[in-house]
């Protein structure tokens, strides 16, 4: 399943951020996860006005600042240096979190081990043998926000399929998935499953199936 | 761009249907959003639940809105004014219903209907008729009643200042319901006496985030009067 | 029971307040409610910093202002006209009852329809009929505050007594009780009922006691 | 006067007893109150519950107050970090006692703590290992989680500006957990970069009110550095 398809070339991450950035309309109010959704951000197109929140109490988060002006009072989520944009504010944790929790995020995009055709996700421990994961704002997130977007790689480095039928890791939340970007395709969760939207160039729909555990559909 | 900004009371009151439950902030006439009242009034949905502390005064505003037959249900703590006479006239030929709500507690409901928090326990009224029939629980020795979220289709909000993403301020005690009742809105309608550009209001000092607003009509009305 | 003893002069509400107020230590957070309360802060000796709360969202109330300095956004749970001290900070309602209702309060001073010897208090509805009874933030305040003092005439002005066996007026919390100051004595709540700290010159025990519905003891 | 500041770290950590639970403020190395950590090293207490966002970093701080033995259990929303290996050392050596809990929720918990809320019921972790053997109940057709308060013997704050009543403001991101942890201290001692004069607060701008401040150190010690 790993083999390449010679007319298939997979999105870079540049590219699947930019592919998830097209989706987001003017005016929402986004939390981007740790890692790789973090570059979302950086792809919204020009003149398109989205508002990102970041947990620890930042909602107006601008880009990275230039070295020589970095303010180190300035953290986001993954604690890195962030900017605050004109219109930005700051809040406590709890009220951070009353805004994640109480359903006032437009959208939330994730990264993840594994999206369950269900919805499932599991997003912040490797194993029920990984005594002490980490799972910072996850759960919140997944549980909270209006929709639930995962960023990912359609399969593992070693080629094991993420888009399963039943999660096999500890899960982040039940249900919460409703659409997920992967370097391969963009996949909604429907009540059926997964219902392929989009694919990248030169791959077919039985080699998209080939590198996913769950059943595909097309979507209506 | 993001522009909150409405520019007519008409645009602000748009698509509150019959049955709605309005949150209206306010502590007496401070922080009171009168012209979104009035511009209720002026709307026409009816069958709607008041949440708001008092339960009108005189015969404008809330009383007029009651007056009016609109009214289905108020939802407050402190029905009695010094002039609540259009209350106490439909309440006791039965045109109305009431729910009186510790103050706290009916803050707490709407900070939770925002935060996601559908129940919680508190130690209020336990043991009064306002926890009749409620749930209750022994915590850590102490008896406690189960109270749930008290969240709104529309909340009227009074601000000091805005901009056009929604943040707001509020004037000293003006600022009361108004901070929870946008949270607790799932459309929050704000007038506001200062419209200001994006940028002006220092992030620290935002008190309502945008996230918790959807419209913005600018009443530069100056100063509460009366009770 | 309505006799006035030769010998006895009932406090005045300012001396009831006055009184109240010698027993506020300097930095005690205090809510004063509606009515007969208010006017303790206006006695509190001189010097000594007492913080004063107020329902809806101002901590660190001060005096009345003059007449031609009113701040008409400025107003107390009472619907008064108030002013800010140095100091003092204003919250939103969720806060300002997570003050009262997380137990940060010093104390609560309220007025009463009724105080039983158990400590319960009746002071926000006249009778089981009053079907549209005005609670405010009484029950809030009854139950939060670390110490509620009550304050009251020590019987209605028909000469019914006002501490009782048990309260017979809906009540506004169970137990909550610490202190009655009247304008005939001061009364501890213990677990034996009322104990008599003070009372006013010339009175004695004997006629407080014909005042008063509950068994009164003596404060050891 | 009401004089809440204190002049030597050891009058700012007096009294903390072995058992303490005591919340930690500062997200990564932002808000972090690093000299009253220190102080607490200092101070003695063990058998210490900790509540951080996080389990302390390379040999300083937390990390050092856990490598010493102090500290029974952590209670945090992540415990790895670039170098937790004190906690992870501690922890696979079952020396150390962890609590996982999903990071809003600890953030409300502790808000709970401080408003007299003993339970609530949240959406977050239900479905998850980190909800088994928790309480849950289905309210609207959600199935929400029951969690309990989480409140501090002592709470370890920092702040950008305090007066002498123990008002806070706090620095951009720096805000953080601090003032819910404030709030749910049973005794908050805090750690202010700035000292101003009583009044010079802009009462509007006041993100903790001194009700819930005990002690206050004067500590300007600049901006954070790593994480």
């Amino acid at each position: 399943m790993t083999d390449t398809v010679a007319t298939m070339t997979p999105l870079s991450r540049t590219q699947m951020a930019q592919r998830l950035a097209h989706d987001i309309p003017e005016g929402w109010y986004v939390n981007l996860g740790i890692g790789m959704p973090t570059q979302v951000a950086d792809c919204v197109p020009a003149g398109r006005e989205v508002i990102f929140h970041s947990e620890n109490g930042v909602l107006g988060m601008g880009p990275a600042p230039a070295k020589d002006a970095v303010e180190p009072w300035m953290i986001n989520a993954g604690k890195q240096y962030v900017t605050l944009v004109k219109g930005g504010a700051y809040v406590h944790h709890a009220d951070s979190f009353a805004m994640i929790r109480g359903g006032h995020l437009d959208l939330c995009v994730l990264g993840a081990f594994e999206v369950a055709e269900n919805g499932d996700i599991a997003n912040w421990a490797t194993s029920e043998n990984d005594t002490a994961p980490a799972v910072g704002g996850a759960m919140d997130l997944a549980a909270g926000a209006k929709r639930l977007w995962v960023m990912m790689d359609h399969t593992t480095k070693d080629g094991r399929p993420k888009l399963v039928k039943r999660c096999s890791y500890p899960l982040t939340a039940l249900g919460a998935v409703r659409r997920v970007y992967t370097n391969l395709a963009v996949l909604d969760v429907t009540p059926n499953g997964f219902a392929v939207v989009e694919m990248c160039p030169g791959l077919s729909f039985a080699e998209l199936q080939a590198r996913t555990e769950a059943e595909l559909h097309k979507a209506g | 761009m993001i522009d909150k900004r409405v520019a007519t009371i008409a645009e602000a009151m748009a698509g509150i249907p019959d049955g709605a439950t309005v949150l209206v902030g306010g502590f007496g006439a401070v922080g009171q959003p009168n012209a979104l009242i009035d511009g209720l009034i002026e709307q026409g949905a009816g069958g709607l639940t008041i949440v708001a502390n008092n339960a009108g005064v005189g015969h404008v505003g809330l009383a007029r809105l009651m007056e009016l037959g609109r009214v289905r249900k108020i939802v407050c703590s402190f029905p009695r004014s010094s002039d609540s006479s259009v209350f106490e006239g439909l309440y006791r030929a039965g045109k109305i219903e009431l729910e009186i709500v510790p103050q706290g507690t009916m803050a707490e409901r709407m900070r939770a209907a925002g935060a996601g928090v559908p129940a919680f326990f508190t130690a209020t009224a336990v043991g009064t008729k306002l926890a009749q029939g409620k749930e209750t629980r022994e915590i850590d020795g102490r008896t406690y009643v189960l109270e749930c979220a008290l969240p709104g289709d529309v909340a009227l909000v009074e601000a000091w200042e805005a901009d056009r993403w929604g943040n707001l301020t509020f004037r000293q005690s003006g600022r009361n319901f108004n901070p929870v009742m946008a949270m607790a809105g799932k459309t929050t309608v704000v007038q506001t006496q200062h419209l200001v550009e994006l940028g002006e209001l220092d992030p620290e000092r935002v008190v309502t985030p945008g996230i918790f607003v959807d419209r913005v009509l600018h009443v530069p009305y100056g100063d509460p009067t009366g009770f």
